[in-house]
């Protein structure tokens, strides 16, 4: 059952990211990182992170993709790229040539070695003997609140910024500035 | 069922350390709720002076501080998350400076921009807020948000001069790389936390030295991604692509934050994470950094000769000089360590009179950073000048400037650790980038300035800042001792955590 | 005086001087050249006083200071001078307010004189410090001064000239920095002592580094003080920063700070490494030969007088470098005088060639002809110079140059011989440049020139006075100098653990002992 | 890897405890078939109720033809529109014009997975016996199902947006964005009203959220009513139901996101919105009305509890028609206000009161002390909170161009 | 059975699409949604790790990779609609003012 899962997930993962790296329309890019999302909220499931993949589910897919499109959208950039026109000659062929050796590396170094000594913090629990307490939230929270609360406090921070840099951003100039600017780029 | 809150055992907080963090992040999020309700009724040199009063705040908190890490020793808070000990208290004094200074430019740039006052400088504090959690970090996690923090403000500090498409345009190429870059230093971690089973830099190291993971794949590929991570922060080369685009681009106070405060919490990143944590396995980073830093020393003074615009020029030259710091960082030693904490203080206080005079001399619209604008600056404003130009003398590291003790320190480290050629070749490199200096110095007193040069307004913000970094630098360099003696101390602390869980 | 606070004084009151001209008025510029001239004559006498002071028969350190500076380092304000450093000091006091006064700047007095007081400070700093960082603070400090002086006051090339020369220099010391830490870490090291950058206890400690590592680091300050001298072939920045530099720029840079490398030479490499300086002798000695012949042989080419001058000075400096690398008594002591003769007379032919250039508006030979008509007392004077700087019997240049031929005759004979015809090529270029400017019929450009104004005349007398009288009588010069550099062969010695070769009892195949000895050092590093 | 994961996938059931064999596929598979079967249906008649109970308050008769009362009105409008010709337009994107409607639907099924529609919970967690197993009377009862619910009603906004984007034409394409930036708007309130419930039930389990709540112990009252009012209102809003039906609104935007569907596509959607409606109203009953939770007034244990269930759910169903009934539909600029400076603020609010006096009691603290401090630290932050909206309200018109400050 | 180095293996790809997508693609956008691929892979090899170790770090990362993620896409969505708002249609290639 696992193995079917994950060999089902792993497609749409990888097929999700090879959407985005190749789809023509951002809108298109857009959905394809939805499925991949997806599928990686499975894997979530898999791995017994269930907090997790709901979460993925509400942030990425429910908030993050929806901002993305809803950008494509407002701004109508939703024309399609021309792929064929490489900007610099070879970059390509470079980019997946470091790619590809990135990754033959990567697997090496994974398959060669060995993870850490174990934690002391209890992660499973028996479904048969815990059916009431069956979940990590529970962990998640206890931990989130004691451990990393000064990480969890930090991410206020982190809030802040993207509230105030988009408010920043989106701020409008004096109309007479905007003419003149139009004016100076064309 | 039990109330959900007494269920979890809080861990042990000690309250004092945090509160330079709590001042400089309260400050922003009051800055923010005081404009919001009263903004039109302020005068405009309200924020400016709130940031300055709150890098003030910070600085005298950390004096507490300090006293009780002399005390009690180095020990970590938080269930082992927060580290108080004076290297995070140094890092510390030295953002809430750079905050304090970064203010000061920015009160009479933004009148004369238009730009959004408050928001400037809340995310200015933020920022640093970020940084200083970076310093402090004895968990990857933290780090990572303390980093994320900085980056995001500066990300938006960079793209929020809404009339020059070169601001936006550094603000998308800075954060694409930055983003890109965060998701390397991110898996590095992830791999790290698979190699040793833990995200804390005590446990780490304890882990390191009880089992030889060495030659572990997880582990030196988990290191290696932290190092890509961390060395776009600092621009290494060959992550410093980013650099010389952004520093041009972005608005010159936010560049003299970025040269002297994100560099110092970058590399207070560094350390922590590669001295602390990965102290017993540093022959397998050592030739890394050696690398990247011949590679910045080489890079950033050979393309700075080539450049016409001031801001690229010390854009490359602050890789050189981060190349200088990770010569530091090479060594391993507690003497390395020192000697970039006081190269950062030394670069912190450069950088920024630097950039202040550059905010100065670009006029309205901040395009004059040509390095024509510059000519006969001695002829129109020779305080300026005279000024300028002790801080490009102290970058080169002429003697009696602080610039000469830093590289002074660096170069005393890498002997130290037998790296000969590594001294000699930064030498060399900082013969190179002297003559870059040079070229900004001929222009501004030997060249005869433009005849219709508009007549420079030096506000008093600017002009304040610049007086201090170049007292400071001078007096540094006349008589280094007290913070060859802070930085000294600070090494000290770094690998000597108490552990309190 | 209290004696040790003496030397604090000497160098810092050019300093004190340009504060205070900093502080003058713009608006009231006419007393900016009497301060600076008071404040450097004023320094100048004190150092008068101090060689008048100075105990003869000492070979020691004199009127030391000693204070912590930066004790984490190791670092310390130390300055104490000997006969060797004494007589630079008293040439830099006296050729700084001969300098001033000599010449006025076109624009910009306050800043020049500014300039003018800090390289005076930067020099006798040079030249009395005793602690490897004090030393090299001063060493590259000088730079920015003498920067500023050539880029700004400076002739037609003179950005490319001033930039040349300041990275030249930088270049060296970056290296000599990187070697000076080295030296002081690896001693602390070996001697398990506190890391310290005070030369004495360096010096004394000089024997326990590794061979090879003390030769390493021997190079490293080499190469910085070969820069600064210069040696071929690393002098190339040497005759576009004579020739750009104001008249006054060059006074200093020939008198003086070309005077820091061979001091460097001696104070740091000999005294610091007396092996490793003994292992590269016959390479400086060579590159010093080389820079004889070649100064010569270019100086000869020249159209330009200045630059003429200034290639005499490669010349003239590689005789220096021989006589140093002779390392004996004779052959050193002739290089430090040589190092005052030099001083003086190069520094008086700058001034005259600035003065001529002040009339004229010309460096070109071929544009000035007859001006002994025009001009008879400059031309006199040109000619006392020039013959001091030819090396004639009874002038100053003779004493030095025989003193170096000798004891270079004793070190190596042939490179002796060969450095012999320098001289000769030397009394070849000068005579024949003084010839086509000042013989002849003078054309009407020329017929007008004024002669020396007293000013000028007075600037000159104490030159031509000292040129004269050094010749006739260096004994004062010499008893001061031979005790120190005495004890600095008897350390030399006393470290390598060898007896060395004097001009008396070796007489023949001096050659073949000295290969001797390097094969017993061989084996002594065996072991 | 341990071994015992494969059930644990899709959800937690006592059903699994005892590993799974073909008995428990079985009832799995009927139970998933009875709750589409009961939704399909459940759709067909609330169309009719809507419809037919409107026409009442506005004295029309409403469908009547079709079979009795018109009952079967539905099924009729659905076979015409199922063979209808299918219309694509020419300037859509084929592909993601044919998957909206689906990206609409299935979300709204999904949901209704986790709602417990029935069981037993008098004293017990609601398990019944089928079939001699022992089991919940929900689809799943995964860990995290309120999340999963979130979750999806965030995924449904895919569905509008792209239904809009992918016509190719510009007034849905505007419906759509107004749309989404509705659902995503009002996600915020509907999250927030949700954790207070959280708060009282300590779990994200909805079989756990309706066990916390006994007979008559709601979280409607342990919560204080208003996170229930704060809910029901995002969740108009959430299903662009009226009165916050900007998406369709007529007069503005043609027939909004979908009006370039026709024929099954279009019954997607119309089967959707309803669905959602169902659904939504399923899980405020669960959440703040106890579910199945009420007196026993049958034999059979379980079927009180569905009987309770559905008159609750009637009792919202019909709440939703005469609110469509009576209300006029808002503005665009007060949808926002209301949901960024009322709802978010006031739920916000709540939840904080609502812990302090949870943690008050934990201390020993004189709760009803704490909750009135807490009362009046939110009332002085909802004074700061108007002064800066009346401070950016007159920047606004001296600057109508300016961001803030 | 699927073992944990299956996950890594995959997290391992899925970064390296990631990063390679962000190298050749000009779209600002998609460059962005190819951040996001790389964190996603990120997410995975924590939870994975997690779960081999035991512990529950693992997954309280993930909960912060994931608060990160959204406080980025927000920040530098609001930059290219600065951008675009100067300059419709503007691609990576577009932003060439800055060259030196």
């Amino acid at each position: 059952m696992e193995t079917a899962v994950f060999i089902v997930c792993a497609a749409i993962v990888l097929a999700g990211a090879l959407g985005v790296v190749l789809a023509r329309n951002p809108v298109h890019a857009a959905l394809s990182l939805v499925g991949t999302l997806f599928g990686m909220a499975v894997l979530f499931l898999n791995l017994e992170a269930h907090f997790l993949a709901a979460v993925q589910i509400i942030v990425y897919a429910g908030a993050i993709v929806v901002l993305f499109l809803f950008v494509i959208m407002l701004l109508g950039v939703d024309r399609l790229e021309d792929l064929s026109v490489e900007p610099i000659t070879g970059q390509r062929t470079l980019a997946i040539l470091v790619g590809l050796g990135t990754f033959v590396l990567a697997v090496a170094f994974l398959l060669s070695s060995s993870i850490g000594p174990t934690g002391p913090k209890i992660l499973t629990l028996d479904i048969t003997e815990n059916f009431d307490q069956y979940s990590n939230l529970r962990q998640i929270a206890d931990v989130l609140f004691t451990d990393y609360v000064y990480a969890f406090e930090a991410t206020a921070a982190l809030l802040t910024i993207s509230v105030v840099g988009a408010v920043v951003m989106s701020r409008r100039m004096a109309r007479s500035d905007e003419a003149q600017e139009s004016a100076g780029d064309d | 069922m039990l109330p959900i809150l007494a269920q979890a055992e809080i861990p042990e907080i000690h309250w004092l350390p945090l509160i330079p963090h709590l001042v400089m992040a309260g400050a922003a999020v009051v800055l923010l709720t005081i404009v919001s309700l009263v903004g039109s009724r302020l005068p405009p040199w309200f924020a400016s002076a709130w940031t300055v009063a709150a890098g003030l705040g910070v600085l005298a908190t950390a004096i507490p501080v300090s006293i009780r890490v002399s005390q009690l020793g180095p020990h970590s808070t938080i269930a082992g998350s927060i580290g108080v000990d004076h290297f995070s208290v140094f890092i510390v004094i030295l953002l809430a400076g750079t905050v304090v200074l970064t203010a000061l430019i920015a009160d009479g740039f933004l009148q004369r921009e238009g730009l959004d006052g408050p928001a400037f400088y809340v995310l200015l504090m933020l920022s640093a807020a970020g940084g200083m959690t970076m310093a402090v970090a004895n968990n990857l996690i933290v780090l990572f948000l303390g980093l994320e923090i900085l980056s995001l403000a500066v990300y938006v500090l960079v793209a929020m001069h809404l009339r020059r498409a070169e601001s936006q345009e550094a603000g998308i190429k800075y954060f694409v790389l930055g983003a890109f870059a965060s998701a390397f230093l991110l898996y590095g971690i992830a791999l790290v936390y698979g190699a040793t089973g833990s995200l804390n830099l005590i446990d780490i190291e304890n882990i390191l030295r009880n089992d030889n993971l060495g030659d572990n794949g997880l582990l030196l590929a988990g290191m290696a991604m932290l190092l890509v991570g961390l060395g776009f922060k600092v621009a290494a080369v060959p992550f410093h692509a980013w650099t010389p685009d952004v520093y041009q681009g972005a608005p010159s106070p936010v560049v003299s934050y970025m040269a002297a405060g994100v560099k110092a919490a970058g590399f207070a990143a560094l350390l922590r994470v590669f001295f602390a944590g990965f102290g017993e396995v540093a022959d397998d980073w050592q030739p890394v950094v050696f690398g990247l830093a011949i590679a910045s020393l080489a890079v950033g003074s050979m393309l700075a000769i080539v450049q016409t615009d001031v801001k690229r020029i010390l854009a490359y030259s602050s890789i050189s000089h981060a190349g200088f710091i990770l010569v530091g960082v090479q060594a391993a030693t507690d003497d390395g360590v020192a000697s970039v904490l006081f190269y950062l203080a030394a670069y912190a206080a450069m950088a920024i009179g630097s950039f202040a005079v550059i905010t100065v001399v670009s006029g309205p619209g901040d395009e004059g950073t040509g390095i024509d604008s510059l000519r006969g600056l001695a002829a129109r404003r020779p305080l300026l000048a005279a000024a300028f130009t002790v801080l490009l003398l102290s970058q080169a590291g002429i003697p009696f400037t602080a610039g000469f003790w830093a590289k002074f320190e660096v170069i005393t480290a890498a002997v130290d650790a037998r790296s000969f050629w590594l001294a000699v070749i930064a030498m060399l490199a900082a013969v190179v980038a002297a003559f870059l200096y040079l070229r900004i110095v001929v222009a501004m007193f030997l060249d005869a300035p433009e005849p219709d040069a508009p007549r420079l307004r030096i506000p008093r913000g600017p002009a304040v800042a610049v007086a201090i970094v170049v007292l400071f630098t001078l007096a540094v360099g006349v008589y280094p001792e007290p913070i060859l003696d802070l930085a000294d101390d600070a090494l000290l602390s770094l690998r000597l955590h108490v552990p309190t869980h | 005086m209290d004696g040790s606070m003496v030397l604090p004084v000497i160098i810092f009151l050019p300093l004190v001087g340009a504060a205070a001209i900093a502080l003058i008025a713009p608006s009231r510029s006419m007393v900016l050249k009497p301060v600076a001239v008071a404040t450097s004559a004023a320094t100048g006498a004190l150092t008068l006083w101090l060689m008048a002071a100075f105990e003869a028969g000492d070979g020691g350190f004199q009127f030391t200071q000693f204070a912590e500076w930066i004790g984490s380092a190791g670092i310390s304000w130390h300055v104490g001078v000997d006969g060797i450093s004494l007589f630079l000091v008293v040439l830099t006091g006296f050729l700084f307010p001969i300098a001033i006064v000599a010449c006025d700047p076109p624009h910009d007095a306050k800043a020049y004189y500014i300039w003018m007081l800090v390289l005076e400070t930067g020099c006798l700093g040079v030249f009395l410090a005793l602690d490897l960082v004090l030393f090299f603070l001063f060493f590259e400090v000088v730079l920015i001064p003498m920067y500023f002086l050539i880029g700004k006051w400076g002739h037609e090339n003179r950005k490319y000239a001033a930039t040349k020369f300041f990275l030249f220099t930088m270049l060296g010391s970056a290296l000599m920095l990187v070697g000076m830490l080295a030296l002081a870490l690896l001693t602390a090291r070996e001697t398990g002592g506190a890391v310290t950058f005070n030369l004495v206890e360096l010096a004394n400690s000089a024997g326990e580094l590794p061979t090879i590592t003390a030769r390493w680091i021997f190079l490293s300050f080499a190469l910085a003080f070969a820069v600064k001298v210069p040696i071929f072939p690393v002098h190339t920045w040497l005759p576009d920063a004579h020739t750009e530099a104001p008249t006054a720029g060059s006074v200093i840079l020939a008198g003086v700070l070309l005077k820091l490398g061979t001091y460097g030479l001696v104070r740091f490499g000999l005294y610091l490494f007396p092996e490793a300086s003994r292992y590269f002798a016959p390479l400086l000695f060579t590159l010093g030969v080389i820079g004889i012949l070649y100064g010569a042989v270019v100086a000869t080419m020249q159209r330009d007088l200045k630059r003429l001058v200034a290639y005499s000075s490669v010349a003239h400096l590689g005789f220096i470098v021989l006589g140093i690398f002779s390392i004996n008594t004779e052959g050193i002591e002739g290089g430090l005088l040589q190092m005052v003769n030099h001083g003086l007379s190069t520094g008086a032919l700058f001034l005259l060639v600035g003065f001529i250039y002040e009339r004229r508006h010309t460096r070109q030979i071929s544009e000035m002809i007859g001006l002994q008509k025009a001009a008879p007392v400059l031309a006199a004077v040109f000619t006392v110079v020039m013959l001091s700087s030819v090396g004639l019997p009874g002038l100053n240049g003779f004493v030095g140059e025989f003193l170096i031929l000798a004891g270079a005759f004793v070190a190596h004979r042939w490179w002796a011989v060969v450095a012999a015809a320098g001289v000769i090529l030397a009394a070849l270029y000068l005579l024949w440049a003084y010839q086509r400017v000042f013989h002849g019929t003078p054309d009407d450009a020329n017929r007008s020139m004024p002669d020396l104004n007293w000013q000028e005349k007075l600037v000159m007398a104490p030159l031509v006075g000292l040129i004269v009288f050094l010749g006739v009588y260096p004994k004062p010069v010499i008893e001061r100098m031979e005790p120190a550099v005495n004890a600095l062969i008897e350390h030399m010695e006393e470290v390598e653990g060898i007896e060395s070769p004097t001009v008396g009892d070796r007489p023949e195949g001096s050659f073949e002992e000295l290969r001797e000895l390097k094969a017993h050092y061989g084996e002594e590093e065996g072991h | 890897m341990s071994a015992a994961l494969g059930p644990t996938v899709f959800g937690i059931d006592p059903l699994y405890v005892g590993g799974v064999g073909l008995a428990e596929v079985l009832i799995t598979l009927l139970k998933v078939g009875v709750a589409f079967a009961v939704l399909l249906v459940a759709v067909m008649l609330m169309i009719w109720f809507e419809r037919k109970l409107i026409s009442d308050m506005q004295n029309r008769i409403g469908p009547n033809l079709a079979g009795p009362f018109g009952i079967f009105q539905t099924l009729a409008d659905g076979i015409k529109l199922f063979f209808k010709e299918d219309l694509i337009p020419e300037q859509s994107d084929r592909l993601v014009f044919k998957l909206a409607p689906y990206l609409s639907l299935v979300p709204a099924f999904l949901v209704f997975a986790v709602v417990p529609v029935g069981g037993d919970f008098s004293g017990g967690d609601g398990r019944v016996t089928l079939f001699g197993h022992e089991t919940f009377l929900q689809v799943s009862d995964p860990p995290v199902g309120i999340l999963l619910v979130l979750a999806m009603s965030s995924v449904a906004v895919y569905g509008v947006m792209l239904a809009g984007w992918s016509s190719g034409s510009k007034y849905p394409l505007l419906a759509s964005v107004r749309a989404s930036a509705q659902m995503v708007s009002y996600e915020a309130a509907l999250g927030l009203s949700l954790a207070a419930v959280l708060l009282k039930s300590g779990s994200l389990s909805t079989n756990q959220i309706v066990a916390e709540q006994s007979v008559w112990n709601w979280n409607l009252w342990v919560t204080w009513v208003v996170p229930m009012v704060i809910f029901l209102i995002a969740a108009t809003a959430e299903l662009n139901r009226p009165p916050f039906d900007l998406v369709e609104a007529e007069q503005e935007l043609v027939g909004g996101f979908h009006t370039e569907y026709s024929s099954i596509r279009f019954a997607l959607f119309f089967l959707a919105e309803f669905m959602n409606t169902i659904t939504m109203s399923a899980i405020i009953v669960t959440l703040f009305l106890g579910g199945p939770n009420g007196p026993d007034f049958t034999t059979v244990g379980w079927l009180s509890g569905l009987l309770w269930f559905f008159i609750k759910l009637m009792l919202f169903l019909f709440a939703f028609v005469w609110l469509r009934a009576t209300l006029p539909r808002f503005r665009y600029d007060q949808l926002m206000d209301l949901g960024w400076k009322l709802l978010i603020p006031l739920s916000l609010g709540w939840l904080l009161v609502l812990a302090s006096y949870d943690v008050a009691g934990d201390r020993g603290w004189n709760r009803a002390a704490a909750v009135i401090v807490m009362l009046a630290i939110m009332a002085a932050l909802a004074g700061l909170l108007a002064l800066a909206l009346r401070a950016a309200r007159q920047r606004r018109e001296l600057d109508p161009q300016g961001g803030f400050a | 059975m699927v073992t944990a180095t299956w996950y890594l293996i995959l997290a391992a790809g899925l970064f390296t699409i990631g990063a390679v997508g962000l190298l050749v693609r000009r779209n600002p956008l998609i460059m962005f949604m190819c951040v996001e691929l790389m964190l996603n892979a990120v997410n995975l090899t924590f939870i994975t790790f997690g779960r081999e170790l035991n512990d529950i770090g693992g997954q309280v990362s993930v909960f912060f990779v994931l608060v990160v993620a959204a406080a980025e896409v927000v920040v530098g969505l609001a930059i290219v609609v600065a951008i675009n708002r100067r300059r419709p249609q503007a691609t990576a290639d577009d932003l060439s003012a800055l060259r030196g």
